[in-house]
């Protein structure tokens, strides 16, 4: 069988690549928005490996609903790209620096 | 007779507060008129008072209680005996002839002010309103019956004197004289004030027969005030409340003030800096008694201070050119052999002589006051002369008052001097030795300096201008009247010395120790007035006195080159003296310069630089500083809002998992 | 097949009926509103607000009663989320009436807005009313996406979009980590119910247990963001910078409240038992927010952004009652998010009261001399600031004092300390808005308009251009609240008291 | 007590005395600038000081008891009660409150011509708070009022002040602030220890030496800043100077006291044993200001400035006053000696209640008539106004302790104090005797005396009825004070007997 | 090793290098492509946990509508890659060192022993996983269902409200305009003189 912490351990792999892709890119917004869902795959991978070692459904029931945010997220953040991208004619993050101090 | 005493004050006060707040509506004769009738029934009153007090009725008695706190009582109080009774007299009496000769003299006060100066638009009532409260003020503090009430006069009379002093409020020089006398009054103040506290925190008390009667028990007491010197606790009382007597009655070094108070007018130079309020500081010591007698220590330090005064002060007045100067000066002198008096316990000699003195430096004082009205405001003697013939009332009083002055015998001052030389002669403490002979050079000095000033301004060549000299004449009758009136006690009050010093009237008031015997010796010497006068012809005072006269004349009116010569030969020497030994200076540099940079120097450095600048307005400036560098933490980006959340994970859970978890 | 499945019971509706309505509601107001013209959007803007007063009023007909849970004991209703609820609902009620005007000058009055609003709503009753991680994700998620849309709404504004993205992008990684660690709470537990969770923590060693601890970790980096706290602040200023004024409002008020009642819900009842592992992270979060918060602050020019940064500060004041672990600390934090709520609606409704035809009043400057020429909205702003810097009279105060009292009574005197002194730094940028509103000259600009209103309208009068009667009522309302909260506190405080210690 | 049956504001006397004013400052502000804010604002002054006679004429001095007690549950939760009430150390000043709150109404009365109704009503709300100050008998009631009590003072310097005001008016309200919040956590920590904020409940909760200390540093702190003493005294020159005649006149007048105030009911009875640990400090503290401050007022071009400076070195006494206790009770154990310095230390905060408050209203009339504060813009006034130069020259000596006024009283009192504990504190503190003359008759020379210097000051007016009338009745005051204290040392009397009582009772946890 | 374990580090090695592809790919269109990867890998592992539904769902979802959706507005907004990579390099460093630090500090935690379950419980559902999913669904998760639908309708009203632009020159109804038509705005009476005879 394999162990609980192998999945876990895969999770938290893809949790800390997800992060460092969040900080690392400086560029792009689009895959700042895919580094979320990457986290969220991470999550994911979390609840269900947790569901079926618990032998519980309720994790997997909640990785359902994640699935269904995540795309409702995505939805809106792309939304939001669009207008920012109407607005700017650009999607750098570095540029996205009106705001400040 | 209670009421008697109650009156006595508040009648002057009552005229004060009239003349001073309604002046303008009661006009010049309405002030005067409430003025001298609250004055007058004060002193027909005291009369009255003293008496009583002859027929045996002292008093002692609060009239209100001032304060109560726990089980110190402060009361308002009178406590009248021989002492109170006398100077109630005094006090009353020269006030009296005061308000009268201010009638005269203040009849033109106007010209004394600037034009359309409000000021000096019932500037009459007013002065009429000061000398009123100053009556009261020293009735308050000689009646006084316990220490608070004492210092309330004692403080009063300095108010009064500051406002007198710089009456003309628009000469520079006399309100510079008027602070300067108020502060080093207060110099003297603030011995007296700790003297007052030392009393109360050793006696638990405020009056003075409490006081008294507690201080056998705290004879022997000694205070540490410097680790490791141990002094008796007397001695520091006594010290701390002379200090307040030195201020009051100028002693050297506190005496700075009381020449330049004759910026004020004159009556009021004769009232307060001669006769009365000078006076607090003897009348005081002399209240005293019972502390100063058991502190040798206290007593040495009286002696040499009061014959560091008498002679030192009175060696100025040969150089003084200004009448009123000269008279100052011997008035300083005068007081510091009252203080040398006290010194040697001689507390009654002090006493009469302060009385006498009183009589006729006042005379003096009004003298010299009706020569400057009729010199139109000059005080320069260089600048008078021959004046005798213009002013004849004047000049016989004026003769009068300085025969009583030089202590020529039969005149009040020769008793009354005379009794302090010997009693300082007979004294056996540390200091008693210098001090006769101060006191002793002093009789030549001072015979020298008045007989100066009188032969200058009544003798010799008519030096004033043809102007002046064509509206010279006697001022009218409220002028020469208290003269003529205070002529008459400046000679005759020297046979009180009689039942004064020699009698019983100061028993049980004026106390000394049994070693301080000098006024017993003297006591025990005395065989009558004329024999007193007889004994006091063969004595070196006595012909001290008289050379001085005859030197005066000789230098001045005989033969003026030695004037001169003296005066180009002894140049450092006529400086000295003429720059009053540099304490004036001195002062100024010192203290007044000493103050305003420690002033100057604390503020900027201590309130603007460290406590405003480093510390207040330092850590506002670091806060917005700091809040300047973090508003830059915000950068705007993303990635590096992103990179906080990160590392906040990290830490927290570092924190927690490694932390508390402990993997 | 059955139908429905053995042991399923139809649940009990009654006590989600508020929500049910506001769904409803809100789903024919977007309805509703399409068939309203642009002259006629008032007709929108009236049906939210009637449909969120008679949630209000659903909500409360239920006051006093016992818990009831219900939806497999998903759903609570219980004190705390009773008066949660209704002061969430007033105070966006509240917002509503502010932003009308706001929106109108500014082309962005469409009814989008209240339905956007309305459904922000719903997701906060769910937050406040969840008994599961899975409904307090699921409400935080539908309060945060209806906010990013709001965020942006002003979509022809860079500003708006830049914000928007901003915030988007950090609340989607707070709440991916909210959820990485709610899967190691459930993993380790076994349970998305908090009642499950906390009976399996009081039965076993939880402070050792690494993978709770890290669970915890990564919810409270999640509670922290969505609050504010540093370090998870960063989005906060931008946000309120960028957003519209009238949706910083919104978003400064009654979502805090709801994030209040996340965290109470989520480590007061679920991790009750790990109190002594988050207290010292709360801790350290709440001070640096203190400290943070209003040492920036001082430093901004811009009247939201220093509010923004306001809003920091006293986020981690009312980190400092929870932080307790207290009920009297629960209820002080309950006591200042609602009163801070009020109060900072009120802040922001004069900036939009200043702003004018479209033109934005956001910086400081636009303050000056406010009170010759507003003097009553300057009366306002004043009781504003002052109760944001806690001097009484003001209701700023007693918040202030209850949560000191929290964490006084838990010996952290250090924290107490370091609150009082940030207060006082926070009271220089406050004041320093009250000198430009009361000692100051009124600006060229302004003089010019005051001397054309005098000639028109007498120089008492509060109207201006563009603010209706309603705004101005609720404005002097909200202002008399804080200073009348702040006379007689009293009840509100036993409300919160009674509240939490009848629901945890 | 006779009076008791005629009060009709029997039980609720203190409440009025607070929310009158209050009331009436609202009134006040709808009044209108033009009009009737003026004497709607001199009616309800004079109306509060009338009603607030009947504090004087119905106190009993026997006893400490709290007299005119109130108790309304506030805020349950925190066990907090409006709770007010008397005794014979906070009435005196209520008095003294409403009383200079009437001569600041009439000071202002044509002085102020930019918002009136806005300057009145700040007035009358600060009245309505601080005698809520003086009466709050729940600590945090009297928190709040200590708090609440900036807000208008810090409008009006910053409304009606000079032109520096905004500088002088943050600084002023931030250095309070910061002072009083450390109160605030002490009080905070109290309230666990004790279970209520009730004033006398926390005179009774026992505490180690170290919190006790702590406690005791937060309240120097925040009474320290108020009084002010050294070395937090700083923004009181700027204050003073910044702010209108009113503001100034409060604020030496009363503010002031306050801090005075909270060292007798806060520090001496809550923390005796730190205060008895530390009274060296404050003692030093006190001999500095008296000291230090004497000087740095005598180099000032300012007229108020030199007042303010004045006023902290006055000031100086006060604390003085009250901490000599403990040296006295440990080197003599009599308790007179303690006892002469809370007196002194209380007839001091009165007297300089009326000095200081009559040398602002003098300055000010000045300043109405020249617009400047310069002293040497002035010189030979008494010229022009003789009437004002007499009042002037009185309140001068006041100040500078001359016997017979009011001045004087205090700083006696606590110099025979101060003796008792120590010669040189007695030494130190009377070298106020010489510089305090030193600075106050300089400016009386400077400003009063002299020739007239310039043509503006020929041209000045003497003082009219309304300035007479308001400096007359000061006068009568700082005189009467100062020839019969013995009533307000009687009223006092009982109470400071048991603060007394309180002060030497150890708290320590045994 | 059993098939099941090379099972699991086969898709795991794929998520995860593919993980690492979508953070350092220069080009969008790449990284998503590689994310479509990382999903259908993972939904393999998935799989392995014996969620089928969730990995099908997965993939419909997010392989076929999300991941679209990005590919949609990556055309859409006509990007420039080049400059799109700069700083990466810079950064790398900082960034590997946050990302290696949380992934240690995780694995520490992962291998500490608290998740030592590693048999699976026998699971109590018999049925299917999509059975047992759809069973509680809308019946015990009824109320979060009923909510995913209100957030999917926020998510709609917001991608409208903040992307739909009313283009001018499109015909299209407006159904307020049409309810409110009033006769006189479409019907004019014209009242002309009547023509003079000539």
């Amino acid at each position: 069988m394999i162990p609980l912490s192998y999945f876990l351990v895969v999770g938290a792999l893809l949790f800390s690549i997800a992060v460092a892709g969040i900080f690392l890119n400086r560029k792009n917004m689009i895959i700042l928005l895919m580094c979320i869902e990457l986290m969220l795959l991470a999550v994911n991978l979390n609840f269900i490996a947790f569901s079926h070692y618990l032998g519980d459904v309720a994790g997997q029931v909640f990785v359902f609903f994640i699935l269904t945010v995540a795309a409702a997220e995505a939805a809106i953040g792309l939304a939001i790209l669009v207008t920012v991208f109407r607005n700017r004619r650009t999607i750098n993050v570095e540029e996205l620096d009106e705001m400040k101090g | 007779m209670q009421t008697i005493y109650l009156l006595i004050p508040l009648s002057a006060l009552f005229g004060s507060i009239i003349a001073g707040l309604f002046g303008a509506k009661i006009g010049r004769k309405g002030a005067h008129s409430i003025t001298i009738a609250g004055v007058g029934i004060a002193c027909i009153l005291s009369f009255i008072v003293l008496f009583d007090v002859l027929a045996g009725n002292t008093f002692y008695g609060d009239l209100y209680t001032w304060a109560q706190i726990g089980n110190t009582t402060i009361a308002v109080g009178f406590k009248i005996d021989q002492l109170t009774a006398m100077m109630m007299v005094v006090v009353t009496f020269v006030s009296l002839m005061v308000h009268f000769y201010t009638i005269g003299y203040m009849e033109d006060d106007k010209h004394n002010w600037p034009k359309d100066s409000r000021g000096g638009d019932n500037s009459y009532q007013r002065f009429f309103a000061y000398i009123s409260l100053f009556t009261f003020s020293m009735l308050m503090l000689v009646m006084s019956n316990n220490f608070m009430q004492l210092f309330f006069g004692w403080e009063a009379v300095g108010l009064v004197s500051y406002l007198l002093i710089g009456f003309w409020s628009t000469r520079d020089t006399a309100i510079f004289a008027n602070m300067k006398a108020f502060l080093v009054n207060r110099v003297g103040d603030f011995g007296f004030l700790l003297g007052i506290a030392a009393i109360w925190t050793y006696t638990g008390s405020l009056d003075y027969h409490e006081v008294f009667a507690r201080l056998p028990a705290i004879e022997h007491t000694t205070v540490t005030l410097i680790p490791g010197q141990e002094w008796l606790l007397v001695s520091v009382i006594a010290i701390s409340l002379f200090i307040g007597a030195m201020g009051k009655s100028a002693q050297v070094p506190l005496h700075v003030w009381l020449p330049d108070s004759m910026e004020g007018p004159t009556p009021i130079s004769a009232l307060i800096h001669a006769a009365t309020m000078v006076t607090a500081g003897i009348f005081m010591v002399s209240r005293m008694s019972p502390i100063f007698e058991m502190s040798d220590t206290a007593l040495s330090l009286i002696l040499i201070i009061g014959a560091t005064t008498a002679f030192f002060m009175g060696l100025i007045g040969v150089v003084q050119n200004d009448i009123k100067k000269v008279v100052a000066y011997s008035t300083l002198s005068q007081l510091g052999y009252m203080t040398v008096a006290l010194g040697a316990s001689a507390y009654s000699a002090a006493v009469f002589h302060l009385m006498t003195h009183a009589f006729f430096k006042a005379l003096l004082f009004l003298a010299a006051g009706s020569v400057i009205i009729a010199m139109h405001h000059e005080q320069d003697i260089r600048k008078m002369g021959g004046l005798k013939k213009y002013l004849p009332i004047t000049y016989w009083t004026s003769l009068i008052g300085s025969l009583a002055l030089i202590g020529f015998p039969f005149f009040s001052g020769f008793f009354s001097k005379d009794l302090i030389i010997e009693s300082v002669h007979e004294s056996e403490l540390f200091g008693a030795h210098y001090a006769y002979w101060m006191v002793l050079l002093g009789v030549f000095v001072t015979a020298f300096y008045s007989f100066r000033m009188f032969f200058l301004v009544f003798h010799g060549e008519e030096r004033m201008d043809k102007h002046t000299k064509e509206e010279l004449f006697e001022p009218g009758k409220v002028v020469t009247w208290p003269l003529i009136a205070l002529a008459i006690p400046a000679v005759l009050s020297g046979y009180l010395i009689d039942p004064m010093v020699v009698g019983d009237f100061f028993k049980g008031v004026l106390h000394f120790d049994e070693s301080h015997k000098a006024i017993e010796i003297i006591k025990e010497e005395y065989q009558g007035i004329f024999s007193f006068v007889g004994h006091g012809l063969m004595a070196p005072p006595f012909w001290l006195a008289m050379g001085g006269v005859a030197s005066a004349w000789f230098i001045y009116m005989k033969n003026p080159a030695i004037a001169q010569w003296g005066y180009d030969k002894l140049r450092p020497i006529h400086t000295l003296l003429d720059k009053k030994y540099f304490a004036d200076e001195f002062n100024m540099a010192v203290f007044a310069g000493g103050a305003l940079a420690l002033g100057k120097g604390l503020w900027a450095v201590g309130d603007r630089f460290l406590i405003d600048g480093l510390m207040v307005n330092g850590s506002a400036k670091i806060t917005g500083w700091f809040s300047s560098i973090f508003r830059h933490v915000q950068t705007g980006y993303l990635y590096h809002y992103a990179f906080s959340i990160i590392v906040g994970v990290l830490a927290i859970m570092s924190w927690l998992v490694f932390g508390m978890g402990r993997i | 097949m059955q139908l429905i499945p053995m042991g399923f019971e139809v649940p009990n509706f009654t006590p989600a009926i508020p929500e049910i309505f506001l769904l409803a509601g809100a789903c024919f107001v977007l309805l509703a509103d399409l068939f309203v013209s642009d002259k006629n959007r008032f007709i929108t803007y009236l049906m939210a607000q009637v449909v969120l007063l008679i949630t209000a009023g659903l909500v409360l007909t239920n006051f006093g009663s016992e818990t009831i849970t219900t939806f497999s004991d998903m759903f609570v209703l219980d004190p705390m989320a009773q008066v949660l609820k209704v002061a969430l609902i007033l105070v966006t009620v509240g917002v509503f009436v502010y932003s009308r005007d706001y929106l109108r000058d500014r082309h962005m009055y469409r009814g989008e807005y209240f339905t956007l609003g309305l459904f922000a709503v719903l997701g906060m009753m769910i937050m406040v009313s969840a008994q599961t991680m899975l409904l307090i994700y699921l409400g935080l998620e539908l309060l945060s996406l209806a906010m990013y849309a709001l965020v942006a709404f002003k979509r022809d504004d860079g500003r708006a979009s830049e914000a928007a993205m901003k915030y988007f992008v950090l609340g989607a990684i707070a709440s991916g980590m909210l959820l990485y660690g709610m899967s190691f709470i459930y993993g380790i537990t076994g349970s998305l119910h908090l009642a499950h969770i906390s009976s399996y923590m009081s039965s076993n060693p939880v402070m050792q247990n690494v993978g709770l601890l890290l669970g915890l970790a990564f919810v409270i980096v999640g509670l922290g963001f969505k609050l504010g706290a540093v370090p998870f602040h960063m989005w906060v200023p931008d946000v309120y910078d960028g957003a519209p004024t009238s949706v910083t409002m919104f978003l400064g008020t009654a979502p805090k409240i709801a994030a209040f009642a996340m965290i109470i819900r989520l480590l007061a009842e679920g991790l009750g038992d790990m109190v002594q592992g988050w207290q010292q992270i709360l801790a350290i979060l709440a001070a640096l927010s203190v400290v943070l918060g209003n040492i920036i602050a001082i430093a901004q020019t811009n009247i939201k952004r220093m509010l923004a940064y306001s809003t920091i500060s006293h986020m981690g004041f009312v980190l400092m009652g929870i932080l307790a672990g207290t009920q009297t600390g629960y209820a002080a934090s309950m006591f200042y998010i609602i009163t801070y709520a009020i109060i900072s609606m009120g802040g922001f409704a004069v900036i939009i009261y200043l702003s004018k035809n479209g033109k934005e009043a956001d910086q400081l400057d636009d303050l000056k001399g406010l009170s010759s020429t507003h003097p009553w909205v300057a009366f306002m702003m004043m009781l504003f600031l002052f109760a944001m810097a806690g001097v009484p009279p003001t209701v700023g105060f007693y918040a202030k004092l209850s949560v000191i009292t929290a964490v006084v009574d838990v010996n952290l005197i250090w924290l107490a300390v370091l609150a009082v002194v940030m207060s006082v730094i926070g009271a220089y940028y406050y004041l320093r808005a009250i000198k430009l509103m009361y000692f100051d000259k009124p600006n060229e600009a302004r003089n010019i308009e005051t001397t054309f209103r005098n000639n028109e309208v007498e120089a008492y009068s509060t109207s201006v251009v563009n603010s209706s009667l309603d705004f101005t009522v609720l404005l002097s309302i909200n202002g008399l609240a804080v200073l009348l909260l702040g006379i007689l506190p009293g009840a509100l405080m036993s409300l919160c008291l009674y509240a939490i210690q009848a629901s945890l | 007590m006779a009076w008791g049956a005629f009060n009709m504001f029997d039980g609720y006397l203190l409440s009025v005395l607070i929310w009158l004013p209050i009331l009436g400052g609202i009134l006040t502000l709808f009044a209108g600038d033009n009009v009737a804010a003026r004497p709607v604002a001199l009616v309800v002054s004079v109306l509060t000081f009338g009603i607030s006679l009947l504090l004087w004429t119905g106190f009993s001095p026997e006893g400490y008891q709290l007299q005119f007690v109130e108790i309304i549950p506030w805020i349950e939760s925190f066990k907090i009660n409006y709770s007010l009430g008397v005794d014979g150390i906070s009435m005196p000043l209520i008095l003294l409150n409403t009383f200079i709150t009437v001569l600041i109404v009439l000071a202002g009365w044509e002085i102020i011509q930019t918002k009136p109704a806005q300057y009145m009503a700040a007035f009358l709300i600060m009245e309505g708070i601080i005698n809520g100050v003086f009466a709050a008998q729940d600590a945090m009631l009297f928190y709040v009022f200590f708090e609440a009590m900036l807000i208008p003072m810090f409008i009006v310097i910053g409304i009606w002040g000079g032109d520096n005001r905004i500088y002088a008016t943050i600084k002023f309200f931030l250095y309070t602030f910061f002072g009083s919040v450390f109160m605030l956590v002490s009080l905070i920590y109290m309230y666990t220890q004790a279970g209520s904020f009730n004033i006398a409940d926390l005179h009774n909760v026992k505490l180690g030496l170290t919190p006790q200390i702590l406690i005791f540093l937060s309240f120097l702190i925040a009474f320290g800043v108020k009084v002010p003493m050294w070395p937090v005294h700083t923004w009181l020159p700027d204050a003073h100077v910044q702010a209108p005649t009113g503001g100034s006149v409060i604020l030496a007048a009363v503010m002031l006291k306050i801090g005075g105030y909270g060292f007798l009911r806060f520090s001496l009875p809550m923390v005796p044993d730190a205060s008895a640990e530390l009274a060296w400090l404050v003692i030093f503290m006190s001999l500095t200001a008296v000291v230090y401050i004497g000087f740095i007022a005598l180099v000032q071009r300012d007229m108020k400035k030199l007042v303010a400076y004045s006023s902290i070195a006055h000031m100086g006494f006060v604390t003085l006053g009250f901490f000599v206790l403990y040296p006295i009770l440990k080197n003599t154990g009599s308790t007179d000696g303690a006892l002469m310095g809370l007196q002194g230390g209380m007839v001091q905060m009165m007297s300089h209640g009326f000095i200081s408050g009559a040398m602002f209203l003098c300055i000010g009339v000045l300043y109405d008539r020249m617009h400047t504060r310069e002293i040497s813009a002035y010189g030979g006034v008494a010229n022009r106004m003789p009437w004002f130069a007499g009042f002037f020259v009185l309140f001068a000596m006041a100040n500078t302790g001359l016997p017979g006024t009011s001045g004087f009283v205090g700083e006696f009192m606590v110099i025979l104090a101060g003796f008792k504990a120590n010669f040189w504190i007695a030494f130190l503190a009377a070298t106020t005797l010489i510089v305090g003359a030193g600075y106050t008759l300089w400016l009386v020379k400077r400003v009063i005396f002299g020739a007239v210097t310039n043509d503006e000051v020929s041209a000045l007016t003497d003082i009219n009825k309304r300035e007479m009338f308001i400096l007359s009745v000061l006068a009568i005051f700082v005189l009467l004070l100062g020839l019969w204290p013995e009533p307000l040392v009687h009223v006092m009397n009982d109470s400071l007997v048991h603060v007394i009582e309180q002060a030497t009772t150890s708290k320590l946890v045994k | 090793m059993t098939f099941q374990l090379f099972v699991f580090f086969l898709f795991s090695a794929v998520t995860l290098l593919s993980a690492v592809a979508v953070v350092t790919m220069r080009n969008p269109i790449y990284a998503a492509l590689f994310l479509i990867l990382a999903f259908f890998s993972s939904a393999a592992t998935w799989v392995l946990l014996e969620a089928e539904f969730l990995g099908v769902v997965l993939v419909l979802v997010y392989v076929g509508a999300v991941m679209v959706l990005f590919l949609f507005v990556i055309m859409m907004l006509d990007i420039q890659i080049d400059t799109l990579r700069e700083g990466f390099i810079r950064y790398l460093p900082v960034g590997l060192m946050v990302a290696i630090a949380m992934a240690v500090e995780l694995i520490l935690v992962m291998k500490s022993g608290v998740f030592n379950r590693d048999i699976p419980e026998p699971s109590p559902l018999s049925v299917s996983n999509t059975e047992s999913l759809g069973e509680v669904l809308y019946t015990e998760y009824v109320f979060p269902f009923e909510i995913a639908a209100i957030i999917l309708v926020v998510a709609i009203i917001a991608a409208i409200v903040l992307t739909h632009r009313r283009r001018k020159g499109v015909k299209k109804q407006d159904p307020s305009k049409q309810v409110r038509v009033r006769r006189e705005d479409r019907v004019r009476l014209v009242k002309m003189k009547s023509e003079e005879k000539q």
